[in-house]
């Protein structure tokens, strides 16, 4: 039993996180979240420099990482810097979606390690809240074509992409989970249309829909009707990432408060001396070793059967929505109106931690999931 | 015991009612429905129609051009305006300014203030809150030092509500470092025209310009625009603090919120069904449903007890602290209805020109943007906290 | 609109909580809970005495009140007592159940006004948790007669009761609500037998077990087959007094913690002067005042639809549920160690505030109650 | 970073779990899944029957008797007896007063004390609390005053848990009253039958008589009882609550507990269908389940490190305050899912002789007098606001 990092590990961390607090400032960040782009170029390319995808991507992937403790190790680091380039999915995601597809895709893929290609994966529609195999999209055989109909829902990072994988019902089946394909085309593919809004944590999100679009037979990743395990290990996976860059910004969020708790005066001593703010903050700090445990526990049993993983990569995700949701609003109230402003580091930390519920699954869902595999 | 409205009142509310359905703009409904921020036209706009009906400041005395409402009559308006997202009256003029000249101002205040609230010649801000004294009121460092017919101001205000658009602000001030430091704080009415007065945008965080920063750097402030005495302005604004509890429990509001939630609920899907018959979804919304009902009636017996006493005691910080979590929890759901497109964040959805794509649900416009905007509502006003000290102090005793 | 009672409840009030205060001391009510009958004979005589029955019964029943301000008000002075004699079953429960009986058996109920009957109404069976219509007993016809099996669980008060009124299905029909119906029997009809218990909040419950037990037809109370509406009119009523007995200990509860923290130093300071404690303290006491609204609610709301009605009084009984657990741990919590005692009053509020949650339904059962009424 | 046992410690796991199933008595561990007090000659077979293995004092080091185990095999040791509800081991000798001995008595008295320990020839209890010292012990006011070759002991403690059955108490005592009230603090080892000790039981609301008063009256106590150096007790008591915290999080326990729970849930009905498939009930302990999933975790991360730099730090506070809430919230889920045959209360249920009727489902015999009595787990052992005060102060540093 050992609970500590690697030192490759370790290494890796330290390096991102110095690189996040001295290079990726948090106005810089801000300043790239409301571009026309949403992020920023020269951040992804310096990014995929420090070796993140690498670290990230298992070796038949193109990587020399991909375990597990890799992904958290990295994704804590991505909070803690509040990064809005889209390494989890055109990284992450992406390029494990594609280690099933032909070697065109692959080739994609490995672009992006290259750092020169960013791929989206958008896979959720609509109005469904989170539930995987909730697809509409249909994509119908003609002949050496798909052509296919439907919107994919509050895209993050489409803006920029270079190809969009997607999901659709290639047949009707009366399982709900079969009949789901893959596919890849490229962003200008003529059909497709998008609409695009700001994001309340920074960046832009789209809503593509599909009309009539024509695409190439090539452009199936897999077999058909059978990608919904390939959907699955993606989110899956993604899912695990979300909860430690959760993690990461808890932490931030934990100093940040501390230091104001300690530095901020009010009826002539620091407000941190007054009992109720700290046992609210020893509340948070507890709430927060737990989130970890958490995430320690969903990395550990990942590799596990596949009831054992989703199990505690749901444990994992409610902890990690009870807890941002408790950290957020904790910390924001205790600073007062100092945290309400935009100036202050505070707020944006908070607003991602929140979000990140909104993301593969809130509280409720992953309860509910856990509810199930444990009965 | 009796919990029912008298006929005269569920007459008046009728009044109200028929009143909001002919005069009440469908675009400044939705508006108020989504949580968006209104412009100063809209504003004014709103207080003139209003003011026509003779309901711009209904609970003041019929003196002074109000009706003389008790609080049920202004909990019903508040009510029925909440309920179909009638933009709320500043309370700055005419809940937090006004009563103080009643009580404390001289006859000259009030004959010249009073009438200029009601047409609308004023835009009053609350100069209160200072960057190093928050909920710490009396530690307030902003300095008016008197020279000749003048008070000289000195220092910074932050956290100045809509003090984008006001040519008034009233302040709480320093004017003698004696004895303890609420024994030298004077209550002042200061024209935001004067020279040596900036006011800077504060963005909160959900991106919007609704608090300012207000510095005063000798800015002179002829000696009839002091309130009261000098140095008893801590008294005053006491005074005014309880005063301005009487809406904070926004009952009606939260009524109508919860009723939208429901609706949102019931288009959302979960699993394929729709989100209110989730029983986890449906159980938080029915705790909050339960909480606001008792909340209505904490209401109204704290408000009935201020009826018959005078002001509402110390007991109205329920109110406030209540208030503000049900409304915050109403907030939380209603991004969590949205799921995933509760990211969305188009503030400007219903603006004269906005040209971008429609939303569906329009609610993911401006949900999350709102959630996070009201976290404010627990923290201004004195904090939550702050309420907590009181009720200990002056209900329990501790 | 008028939140104040009327003088005479004003005056009933007052007089029952002084006499609860003088008369009714904690250790003798411990005391008389211990005994064999698990509770006093005299004490049953006095309330019934102050005009406790009078005030809980309408005129028809042969009582000068009834209305639900009457109940909530008496029973929010049992509360502040923390009475253990069978008020709520023998006097109310009961009475209300026997108003649609025979002459026969009206004479029972006007035996009880004079202090000089006690029936005991038997209804909840086995482990299904609080559902009104989840009755398995059976009642057979046979001739003259209807032949009794089943088992009625955890009755409080049975000992020493001079009948037993008691639910059972006559009939079996596609809707379970329907079918049930009322039987009032002397407690020592033969073929009954009874397990008792010691209850954790005081006094004796009982199993009472039917084994082919013969009962007459004149047993009957009302209609056959139709009682569920009765049944339902006297446990909502019941449900509604229960509550007000929660507020009234709740009361007594804050005023013995209050006391405490003013008292009470630690660190050379009373404890009530710590920050955390003032906020928790406040916490109670507004969640208290909610209470109190919530119970105003239902009694308001009482004599309105059925719909109408058992919503506020779910609304209540939840709120009772949640607050009650709330108050009952957070004050033994603020007390410490003194909070654990036996010979300290507070223990004995708390364990019958909690279980008043194990009454009519917990906080739960009425939120989800609540959630139909008002979808 | 790997979460897992090694060879070694799952082969351990696998050797107590053979010895429990071999020497575990049912009637035993029966009592033990109801929570019900086992009486002092059942407690005393077990300790022997554990002594006779070695594993009485398995982590203290072997040339006391021990078996040097480190914090993962006392993990695993105390996991694997609260699976099958062996009785736990009283902490009073092994692992409060005698971690205390090794470290600062002298060689006679761990030369004496700790062999009796094993031999089950002592009972110890705790002498700490006082009736007007409960979280803030240092203000204790029983008097040890030094009279030739004896203290004369003058006071009274309280809450000493089994204190009915032990004929041995250490105690916290007042030598001195110069300086801090925490400098004039002495640890002192006190036979119960001396001249002047009265034992009073203090039944717990529950109406258990496990904790008891002992006051003393000009009791004589030799000098050479006396551990370390006269006013050094305070940092003796403050290294003993270091060491009792190691098995505080019982988790193996609740784990157990949560089972039976849920095997409890599926045989109770809510409207007609088993309890544990109602959302909202599943849904609370489902929640319970995961914290306590992310607390065992927490739990071997501290003790893990504890491991490594030596005795447990302030951050085991943490593990006292989850440890003590999530078996609170499985007391309070077990009583609501007896609904309405929680209030039953037969603590003898099990007792030899018991002739009253059968009970079932049989939790209900005793899960609403656990409830109760498990309040003290948030209040004894420094009580969980005590806790939070060490956190914030030694980890967070405000």
């Amino acid at each position: 039993m050992d609970f500590s990092l690697s030192s490759e590990r370790q290494i890796l961390f330290d390096t991102l996180t110095k690189y996040f607090r001295n290079e990726y400032s948090l106005e810089r960040r801000n300043e790239a979240a409301s571009s026309d782009l949403g992020f920023s170029r020269d951040s992804w390319k310096s990014i995929a420099s420090l070796g993140v995808f690498d670290a990230l991507l298992k070796p038949e992937l193109g990587g020399f990482g991909g375990d597990p403790i890799d992904i958290i190790t990295v994704f804590e680091a991505i909070g803690s810097g509040l990064v809005i380039e889209p390494v989890l999915n055109s990284a992450l995601m992406s390029s494990m979606v594609l280690s099933h597809g032909s070697e065109q895709q692959k080739a994609v893929s490995q672009a992006v390690l290259a750092g020169e290609a960013r791929p989206i994966f958008a896979h959720f529609e609509d109005l469904e809240q989170y539930e995987i195999h909730s697809v509409e999209t249909q994509s119908t055989e003609s002949g050496n074509a798909f052509i296919v109909n439907g919107t994919k829902s509050a895209v993050r990072h489409l803006v920029g992409a270079c190809h969009l994988i997607f999901s659709a019902r290639t047949s009707k089946t009366s399982n709900e989970k079969d009949g789901i394909s893959l596919f890849m085309i490229p962003l200008e593919t003529s059909g497709l249309t998008f609409e695009t809004f700001e994001s309340i944590d920074g960046g832009i999100v789209s809503d593509v829909t599909f009309s009539n679009v024509r695409i190439n037979k090539d452009s199936l990743i897999g077999k058909k009707d059978q990608a919904i395990s390939i959907i699955s290990e993606a989110i899956e996976t993604g899912t695990l990432a979300l909860c430690a860059e959760a993690l990461g910004i808890m932490e931030r969020i934990k100093d940040i408060t501390l230091n104001y708790l300690k530095t901020r005066k009010q009826f002539g001593v620091p407000i941190g001396k007054f009992q109720t703010l700290q046992h609210r903050m020893t509340q948070l700090f507890i709430e927060i070793e737990q989130t970890r445990s958490a995430i320690m526990n969903a990395s550990f049993w990942f590799n596990d059967s596949v009831e054992t993983r989703k199990k505690y990569l749901s444990a994992a995700k409610y902890t990690v929505g009870r807890v941002g949701a408790l950290v957020a609003e904790e910390s924001i109230q205790m600073h007062g109106g100092m945290g309400m402003t935009w100036e202050y580091d505070l707020g944006h930390f908070a607003k991602r931690l929140i979000m990140i519920n909104h993301e593969f699954g809130d509280e409720d869902h992953h309860l509910n999931y856990y509810a199930k595999f444990s009965a | 015991m009796d919990l029912s409205f008298s006929n005269e009142q569920e007459n008046f509310r009728k009044d109200v009612r028929n009143f909001l359905r002919d005069t009440l703009k469908p675009n400044i409904s939705s508006k108020m429905k989504l949580g968006i921020l209104l412009s100063k036209d809209e504003i004014e706009s709103w207080h003139n129609t209003l003011n026509e009906k003779g309901w711009l400041a209904g609970s003041w005395p019929k003196k002074y051009g109000g009706q003389g409402w008790g609080v049920i009559e202004s909990f019903i308006f508040e009510e029925e305006c909440s309920a179909v997202g009638a933009p709320r009256i500043l309370p700055f003029a005419f809940n937090m300014l006004a009563p103080v000249l009643m009580a404390f101002g001289s006859d000259k205040q009030r004959g010249y203030w009073l009438p200029r609230m009601l047409n609308g010649d004023d835009w009053w801000c609350q100069g209160y809150s200072e960057p190093g004294s928050g909920s710490d009121l009396a530690s307030l460092k902003t300095s008016a030092s008197r020279e000749g017919n003048h008070y000289i101001v000195n220092g910074q205000k932050t956290w100045t509500t809509l003090g984008q658009h006001a040519n008034m602000i009233f302040c709480l001030v320093k004017t003698s470092t004696k004895g303890k430091p609420q024994e030298g704080i004077s209550f002042l009415l200061i024209d935001m025209n004067s020279d040596g007065i900036e006011v800077r945008p504060l963005r909160t965080i959900d991106g919007e310009h609704e608090i300012n920063e207000v510095f005063f750097t000798n800015v002179k402030v002829p000696i009839e625009n002091l309130v009261g005495e000098e140095n008893k302005g801590w008294t005053y604004a006491k005074y005014l603090l309880a005063h301005e509890r009487t809406g904070i429990a926004n009952v009606g509001l939260s009524k109508r919120r919860i009723g939208e939630l429901k609706q949102l609920a019931s288009e959302t899907k979960k699993d394929g069904k729709p989100l209110i018959q989730d029983p986890i979804f449906a159980a938080r919304v029915a705790k909050t449903e339960i909480d606001l009902a008792n909340l209505e009636i904490t209401n109204l017996r704290i408000l009935s007890r201020a009826q018959a006493g005078g002001s509402p005691g110390p007991e109205s910080s329920i109110l406030k602290i209540l208030g503000s979590e049900i409304g915050q929890e109403i907030d939380s759901l209603t991004r969590r209805a949205l799921g995933r497109r509760a990211t969305i964040h188009v503030p400007n959805i219903l603006d004269y020109g906005y040209n971008g794509p429609n939303i569906s649900p329009i609610n993911a416009a401006t949900a999350a943007g709102v959630y996070f905007n009201n976290r404010k509502t627990s923290i201004y006003g004195g904090s939550n906290e702050i309420q907590k000290n009181i009720i200990s102090k002056a209900v329990l005793e501790l």
